[in-house]
């Protein structure tokens, strides 16, 4: 049952793509209308007219999303269904090659990533007909866009569906494809057209990792599908090879530093309910690869494999929100955020794996948990900020936070919207950005039990890290909260914002703001329901964590930790309601409108406020040996002898160190390499010949 | 009647907070050889702004109005979790430390927001640097906490508490580094000498005050008094986590009684030692302060690395 | 069996009467209507095949089986969408005057001609006349690549004749060896040099011998297949003769090269029972896999960017033919369709495209999706297909060769992966700036045809996301003839 | 055994083989096109002698006409057709002027010996003495192919890859008495063929770089200058 419903989540996907390439009013349909129709005028008149009737692109629209959406509700039943009964549930689909048809299989784990692919599909399948309207009459094809939309997101569930390598990496190039057309959609930016490239360029070689790491358990294994590579029985050095190959392949696509290059480039220049699908989704999807390599296919752990994955998260985690601080463009700075939740997931996994090699199997279990929660979490906040953010670019036209302020005054509605999301990703309490991340630190903070000192010390520092990555993480969404909708409007535009017109583009984000408070308020419930997929991942599953009743978190033991969201969240409504009750209602005092305070010179423009990089400017004078930063300052005096500066302009820079110390000498190895090539096509046909005559001289000597 | 015994704590504790706000200023004030106010000051300025019509700037939005009382709340609501003179409440099983450390996240965040929301350059100016302090100072206060955390194997303030009584004294090096660090986190989130100055009124000196610089009346009021039991609160940790004796384990009026007065007594030279620092030192530039902040973030990580390296003949699981 | 002669008849007639009436207007259409019948010939002849298996022709002369049949078909199908195209693009050529009717008669006849190669190279059963015929199918094309009379192209056809003549030259001295060879075995007699009898007797063939004969072989028709570092004449051919010439020079000829090559590693294997043939073939194979992709990247020509990726991809089908498991085998064989089908596509697109943008130079070809949007996702779809993505069937037989390796050869599999990630980067850094971005002043859409590239592509989506029965007997009947097993 | 115990038969075809050996050698050595063209023709004849004698001796009727097809191929036709064309564009004066001829003839020499050594394994499965000279036609083979490396005349290198063809019918006679009659005259077709067509490639040749040289030929080059 559950099964068939990830095939109707896939078939609604995949026609909502055939929707979008039939677009009626495209000549060739309407040629092809005209010879169907051409002996009954009357009926082709009826056709031809409805065709050219106003509302017809908008019921296209329309249409369109409705699949998409029917297939994010099919995806998360069938992965509710598969969550609830547990038991895989395996076919084969007659594709593929003679004697490899393809395999699927819906289990636990694949379920959860559904749901996970869920719940941002619908919100966007509601956002997006408000949102392409502005395609509508631009010069790039609504027909691409839909097209390629559910391609990628079909690729994406049959990734989740996969149980042979063969479909599986099918699939993954699917999505890879699909995604790069989308973010190519806008090209006439060279800008765009780089980041596509680079985006498509790296998937293509993340691709190459994986299908190595599957050519390595297929070489030992004999076989293809995934219970062959189950079967593969590994020697620990060539198993260490798979996995660091996988972790290359899935990182690359995950967005893990130093392979993070291509995720702050492609992330922003897509259109925004896209983008929300990529980092909300997309990367999900690469976790789950991982997980399903690491913690299912191979057969055994190692613990130094959850060391470079710790290491590894962790520098991903501080370092993405590092440089979220120092981002300028909403959308780049949401892509670089999504670097440090994918490293606060890998840390989580990192964690796991670790316990999961020393034997303890449920504090393994903990951390898987808490890896998926933040993958849950970081699907959901992620994507509603990107709605957010491209419902201001809808609206405005305006990406960069400098010349942004005062929209909570102008979009009061999305404001509100925004700030859940803000909260959730900046991990407070009583939101679930804070749960996934509770989870975490219990999960470090059992490293006592490890014997190993290295580990024991190694844990809690990556902890610190985690810490810090957190604080980091409040002040930068806190910067983008106040610089963006706070304040006084920085131009003109933004100063004319007015709210979404269309209801779904609210409707979308809040069903995700929603689901965070909800999750944030009462996560136990969701926790148990992970209790098969951990089965069948560690073995074991969450005995106790609700031992104090549903409304408590209680991870490893009620003596331990507890935290009940629920109380804490009625506790802060009765205080707060108090408080407001005794001191407004009682004096019943109203509060003056006056001018804020100008040190008595009058009148206080919005230049004199702090701006995004003069908010952000003490952490990175703290932080500088993480980046590359370019300033200019450009004055213009005047006076005699230059001595009064009327102008001063600084502009900054910053630059990821990972592009100028990795990206750009291996591009510029390649061309080398070439041109050295190039040497041999002298275009002298005597050489040519002389190629000719030494090969077959060589070739003689060697066999005789 | 657990329960009830919870609330009566809170309230003590809200109720307790501004005069040891009113006592530090005594001490403080003793040593700058000034006559002191009464004790009670703190109390009447409270009830003046509570009856003061507070003054809402143009620019502000909601976010303004509703801070006030986010940020009391979430502070009372700490305050609940914190034992102040007794363990085992059931308070103490809704949240720990973590949480702790969240809400206080919390509250600044939505103080931070107020200060933006106002538009002017003081405003954006205390958020910058309060940010900046706090995603600082933040992860010192979790390692310093874990130390502790992870050598009782729990969170849990009131579990910790019990463990460090069942014990006994043990000289543990890492709690030297995690008392360090925590006492110098405490300096800097309640905005005391020498990262921030409560008296200032120079506004460009500013941090915390310069981000409240628009609030006025019963908000004022709110923040005022929030930050005056923030202040107790890092008190009351620090005193309670590393010298727990005299907290009541169980709930007779007389060990209560004792639980009070040790907790009094604790805070009242806590109190004395702050100020004598303050008198110390000088206020730090802005950009000094992340050097003090990182020491008291290595000594934090020191204190955990000690407990993993000296004491590891304890990890018994 | 008579579907056979008329395969061949049929394209012997059409370049008779071709070479009378080739320059009238509707000499192209004929020309598709001989295809038309060649294609029905093959497909007549692939069911007789698939039914009652491999024949032979009276005289023994002629013989087919499931290895050529397929191969058959393939041919007559890209010859016949090849000429499809070929119609309105060489109209076009004719109206901006680079052709004069002159030298559309020779066009037409010798595509007929080279037809007939092709077929005669496939379906004949003597090791000898397939030499004359590959010989043959130089000659008829030679002068195509001269058709513009550019001092390049001269260049070229005369670098093409003389590299192809060179190296067939020695084709001749392994086939003459390979004769000796059987005849010193199975006596003084025509029946020596026929494939039958030296395949069934390959195990008595003296070893020595035939080590000596592949050399020569390999060199000879490895020129024709354009393994590095024998490759030279074939971006210059491609590049300069007309497109429609460049697609049937990737699609076919290439192919067939390879399919003389194989044939002779049989025999040869069967004979030494060491696998001296298939590490010779895997050494070329994967030296020009990785040179040529290396090429790509440096390219300023369009059509040579993808002559370069022929060579590539020619490299991967010999490597994987050298590895010669049952899997590797398979994928070669399967890389064969997907890729002529492909290749011949990107070829039609990009001469479309040229003629677009009245150049090869890709730096001057901008804003192909706008100008014309079934153009621009024509070349943008094939070379993502050509670049192994799936769901093309490029991707599948690249899987399956990755794979097999990884079985056998393991340490080599990265230098493949290298070779496909550089192949990759190198195709698509020349190939996004052409099909995006906005249009340069002036370009207008031309009349273009351009079903022949959506049925193609068609086709390899189609065989990338499953291999109908009947092609999957034969690839597994042509594996099990080559590499001796089945794949499973 | 040695020569001097051999029939009359083999003693001739080894002659011959020495002789084309020869021929080949005269080739890399000679500058001027005309005498080329002339020695080339002489290799020819020398070629369809020995293809005649083999019939005659061994007598294999259809070797015959294979020697008819050599004689007149290339012994006499495509000579007159080189010799015409040479006339006709004026480079009968023309000196290809060779780099460096001693070393030329001592890496001639170095392919003799070492086609020896490639044909050794196949020359000791066989008593057929005659089989040295397949030695000497894989010899005359590569002679052919450093002709046209070491000429830049478009001419020399016709002649050139027409030689590689004589070393190769003398193989095909002395090893196997010729191929099929088939094979035979399809050879001979294609290389008539190709001789047609390098005619028709000189005039356009000339007509783009109005020479023969094939050294001017580099337009499609690759080489970063």
């Amino acid at each position: 049952m559950s099964l068939f419903l990830a095939y109707l989540a896939v078939l609604a996907a995949l026609l909502s793509a055939v929707t979008a390439a039939i677009d009626g009013r495209s000549p060739w349909i309407d040629a092809f209308i005209a010879k169907g129709l051409g002996r009954w005028p009357q009926q082709l008149a009826r056709v031809r007219h409805s065709l050219a009737a106003e509302d017809y692109a908008a019921r296209h629209r329309q249409l369109l999303f409705t699949l998409l959406g029917g297939s994010g509700i099919a995806a998360l039943l069938a992965g509710i269904g598969a969550l609830a009964s547990g038991a895989p549930l395996v076919d084969t689909l007659p594709f593929g090659l003679p004697w490899l048809s393809w395999h699927t299989r819906l289990d636990p784990l694949s379920g959860f990533f559904l749901c996970v692919l869920g719940l941002p599909l619908i919100a966007v399948a509601l956002y997006g007909p408000g949102y392409v309207r502005e395609f509508e009459h631009g010069k790039h094809s609504l027909t691409t866009l839909g097209l390629t939309t559910g391609m990628f997101v079909a690729g994406m569930e049959l990734v989740l569906l996969a149980d042979d390598a063969l479909l599986f990496m099918i699939a993954w190039e699917l999505m890879s494809v699909a995604s790069y057309f989308l973010v190519a959609f806008q090209h006439e930016h060279a800008a765009n057209r780089r980041a596509a490239f680079l985006y498509l360029l790296m998937a293509e070689v993340g691709a190459i990792a994986i299908i190595l790491a599957y050519g390595v358990l297929a070489g030992f294994g004999g076989g293809l599908t995934f219970d062959a590579l189950r079967c593969a029985a590994l020697s620990p050095l060539w198993a260490s090879i798979a996995f660091v190959l996988a972790l290359t392949g899935f990182g690359m696509k995950a967005g893990l530093v130093p392979l993070h290059a291509w995720l702050p480039e492609a992330h922003p220049v897509a259109p925004s309910h896209i983008s929300a699908l990529m980092s909300g989704v997309m990367l999900k999807i690469a976790v789950y690869g991982f997980i399903r390599f690491a913690f299912d296919l191979l057969d055994q752990i190692l613990w130094q494999w959850g060391i470079l994955v710790l290491v590894i998260g962790s520098a991903s985690a501080v370092l993405g929100i590092l440089y979220a601080l120092q981002q300028q463009n909403l959308k780049r700075l949401l892509a670089y955020s999504s670097v440090e939740n994918i490293g606060i997931v890998f840390t989580a996994l990192g964690l796991s794996l670790i316990f999961l090699s020393n034997g303890d199997t449920a504090l393994g279990t903990l951390g898987l948990v808490g890896g998926l929660l933040h993958c849950l979490n970081h699907a959901l906040f992620k994507s509603l900020l990107f709605l957010g953010a491209g419902a201001i670019l809808h609206q405005t036209h305006e990406q960069s936070l400098e010349n942004m302020g005062g929209l909570i005054h102008r979009m009061p509605k999305l404001a509100n919207v925004f700030l859940v999301g803000t909260l959730s990703i900046a991990a407070l309490p009583p939101l679930n950005g804070f749960v996934s991340e509770w989870l975490i630190f219990q999960t470090a903070l059992q490293a006592g039990s490890i014997q190993s000192g290295v580990l024991r010390s190694l844990i809690p520092t990556a902890s610190a890290v985690l810490a810090l990555t957190s604080a980091l993480a409040a002040t930068c969404f806190v910067k983008v909260y106040g610089v963006a909708f706070l304040g006084l409007p920085r131009s003109g535009h933004i100063a004319h914002a007015k709210e979404v017109g269309h209801r779904g583009m609210l409707a979308g984000p809040a069903l995700l703001a929603a689901c965070c408070v909800l999750i944030g308020i009462l996560p136990a419930p969701l926790i148990n329901s992970l209790g098969n997929l951990t089965h069948q991942l560690t073995g074991a599953d969450l005995g106790n964590i609700s031992t104090l009743g549903w409304l408590w978190l209680t991870p490893v033991a009620p003596e331990v930790a507890s935290y009940a969201p629920a109380l804490v969240v009625i506790g802060i409504l009765a205080v707060g309601w108090l408080c407001y009750h005794l001191l407004y209602r009682r004096t019943g005092l109203e509060p003056r409108r006056a001018e804020p305070w100008d040190c008595g010179f009058g009148g206080l423009p919005a230049r004199m406020q702090y701006t995004s990089g003069a908010f952000s400017m003490p952490i990175r004078r703290i932080f500088q040996p993480a980046f590359e930063v370019q300033e200019t300052l450009e004055e213009t005096r005047e006076g005699p002898a230059g001595t009064r500066v009327t102008v001063l302009r600084y502009r900054f820079q910053v630059l990821d160190k990972a592009w100028l110390g990795l990206y750009e000498p291996a591009g510029r190895g390649v061309l080398h390499l070439a041109r050295w090539v190039g040497r041999l096509q002298t275009g002298n046909i005597r050489t040519y010949l002389g190629y000719s005559f030494f090969t077959l001289i060589f070739l003689l000597w060697v066999i005789s | 009647m657990d329960w009830i015994l919870a609330i009566l704590e809170t309230l003590l504790f809200i109720g307790a907070a501004p005069l040891l706000a009113g006592w530090t200023k005594r001490v403080k004030c003793r040593l700058q050889n000034r006559k002191p106010p009464s004790l009670l000051q703190p109390y009447r300025d409270l009830l003046k702004l509570y009856r003061k019509q507070p003054i809402l700037p143009h620019p502000a939005s909601w976010i303004f109005r509703a801070a006030p009382y986010v940020v009391f709340a979430a502070t009372v609501l700490t305050a609940a979790f914190v034992p102040l003179v007794a363990v085992n409440l059931p308070t103490a099983k809704i949240a720990d430390v973590i949480v702790l450390v969240g809400f206080f996240a919390l509250a600044r965040t939505f103080l931070v927001l107020a200060g933006m929301d106002i538009g002017t350059a003081f405003g954006g100016m205390g958020s910058s640097r309060e940010m900046t302090i706090a995603s600082l100072a933040e992860p010192a206060m979790l390692m310093a906490v874990f130390t502790l955390a992870m050598s009782a194997h729990t969170t849990n303030l009131s579990q910790a508490m019990n463990y460090v009584l069942d014990t006994g004294l043990v000289l543990r090096p890492s709690f030297v580094f995690a008392l360090g660090g925590l006492m110098l986190v405490a300096v800097a989130e309640t905005g005391r000498i020498p990262v921030d100055n409560p008296a200032t009124h120079l506004e460009l000196t500013m941090i915390h005050e310069a981000m409240i610089l628009e609030y006025s009346g019963r908000w004022l009021a709110l923040i005022e008094w929030a930050s005056q039991i923030k202040l107790m609160l890092y008190g009351v940790l620090i005193a309670n986590i590393f010298f727990p004796w005299g907290i009541a384990r169980d709930f007779s009026p007389e060990s209560i009684g004792i639980g009070v007065g040790m907790i009094a007594l604790k805070l009242a030279l806590l109190a004395i030692l702050l100020v004598l620092s303050e008198t110390a030192f000088a206020k730090m530039r802005i950009f000094r302060v992340q050097e003090y902040l990182s020491f008291a973030y290595l000594l934090s990580v020191l204190g955990l690395l000690s407990h993993i390296i000296l004491e590891a003949a304890r990890v018994h699981h | 069996m008579i579907a056979v002669y008329l395969l061949l008849f049929i394209p012997l007639a059409g370049m008779v009467v071709l070479s009378m009436w080739g320059d009238r207007p509707n000499a192209e259409r004929f020309n598709i209507r001989c295809n038309i019948a060649a294609l029905a010939a093959s497909v007549w002849l692939a069911i007789d095949v698939l039914w009652n298996g491999p024949q032979l022709s009276a005289g023994k002369l002629l013989y087919i089986d499931s290895y050529n049949v397929y191969l058959i078909a393939l041919t007559a199908f890209v010859g016949l969408t090849t000429s499809v195209f070929s119609g309105p693009y060489m109209n076009h050529e004719r109206e901006i005057g680079r052709l004069t009717p002159r030298r559309l008669k020779l066009y037409h006849t010798m595509y007929q001609g080279f037809m007939l190669a092709m077929y005669l190279v496939l379906t004949t059963n003597n090791m000898g006349v397939m030499w004359v015929a590959m010989e043959g199918a130089t000659l008829a094309t030679v002068l195509l690549v001269s058709l513009y009379r550019t001092p390049e192209s001269v260049e070229a056809a005369w670098k093409y004749f003389i590299l192809c003549g060179v190296g067939i030259a020695q084709a001749l001295f392994g086939t003459v060896l390979l004769y000796f060879a059987a005849e010193q075995k199975l006596g003084v007699g025509g029946d020596a040099l026929l494939w039958t009898v030296l395949h069934d007797n390959a195990g008595q063939l003296e070893p020595a011998i035939l080590g000596l004969a592949f050399v020569f072989l390999l060199v000879g028709y490895g020129t024709k297949i354009g393994l590095v570092p024998l490759h030279n004449w074939l971006p210059d051919a491609h590049s300069e003769g007309p497109t429609p010439m460049s697609a049937i020079l990737s699609g076919l000829l290439l192919n067939d090269a390879l399919y003389a090559v194989v044939r002779c590693k049989i025999l040869v294997d069967g004979s030494l029972g060491n696998h001296l043939a298939g590490h010779l073939m895997m050494g070329f194979g994967l030296l020009s896999f990785l040179v040529a992709s290396l090429f790509l990247h440096r390219q300023t020509d369009i059509k040579r960017l993808f002559s370069y990726s022929s060579i590539e991809h020619m490299g991967l089908m010999t490597y994987a033919f050298g590895v010669g498991s049952p899997w590797a085998t398979f994928a070669a064989l399967f890389h064969m369709t997907t890729h002529s089908l492909t290749k011949s596509a990107i070829f039609v697109t990009v001469g479309h495209a040229a003629q677009l943008a009245g150049t090869q130079r890709m730096d001057k070809i901008r804003g192909l999706i706008l100008t014309q949007p079934s153009i621009g996702w024509g070349l943008a779809v094939g070379t993502v297909a050509i670049a192994g993505f799936p769901p093309f069937g490029v991707f599948a037989s690249e899987f399956l060769v990755l794979v097999a390796t990884m079985h056998d050869y393991p340490w080599l599999t990265p230098l493949l992966l290298l070779g496909v990630g550089l192949a990759f980067a190198g195709l698509f850094r020349h190939i996004q700036p052409m099909v995006y971005g906005d249009v340069p002043e002036g370009q207008k859409p031309i009349h273009a045809n351009l079903w022949p590239v959506m049925l193609h592509l068609a086709l390899v989506l189609w065989l990338g996301l499953a291999i109908p029965s009947f092609l999957g007997n034969w690839f597994s009947q042509a594996t099990q003839l080559i590499s001796g097993a089945l794949p499973q | 055994m040695s020569i001097t115990d051999l029939d009359l038969y083999s003693q001739a075809i080894l002659l011959l083989a020495g002789l084309i050996a020869l021929t080949s050698f005269l080739m890399l050595g000679q500058s001027r096109l005309v005498r080329l063209v002339f020695i080339f023709a002489v290799q020819g004849c020398l070629l369809a002698g020995a293809t005649a004698m083999a019939a005659g001796v061994l007598n294999y009727p259809h070797l015959y006409i294979s020697a008819g097809l050599s004689l007149l191929l290339k012994g006499i036709v495509i000579p007159l057709l080189l010799h015409r064309l040479i006339h006709r564009m004026g480079l009968h004066r023309e000196m290809d002027t060779i780099d460096h001829p001693a070393r030329l003839m001592m890496g001639g020499t170095a392919l003799v010996v070492f086609s020896y050594y490639v044909s050794l394994p196949i020359v000791q499965h066989s008593t057929l003495v005659t089989l040295n000279a397949i030695a000497v036609s894989l010899a005359v083979v590569l002679l052919g192919m450093l002709l046209m490396i070491s000429r830049r005349q478009a001419v020399a290198h016709v002649v050139g890859f027409m030689s590689i063809e004589n070393g190769l019918f003398f193989a095909a006679v002395v090893s196997t008495y010729g191929m099929p009659m088939v094979v035979e005259l399809g050879v001979a077709f294609d290389v008539l063929v190709a001789a047609v067509v390098f005619g028709v490639f000189f005039f356009q040749i000339r007509a783009s770089i109005d020479s023969l040289n094939v050294d001017r030929l580099s337009k499609l080059t690759e080489v970063e200058r």
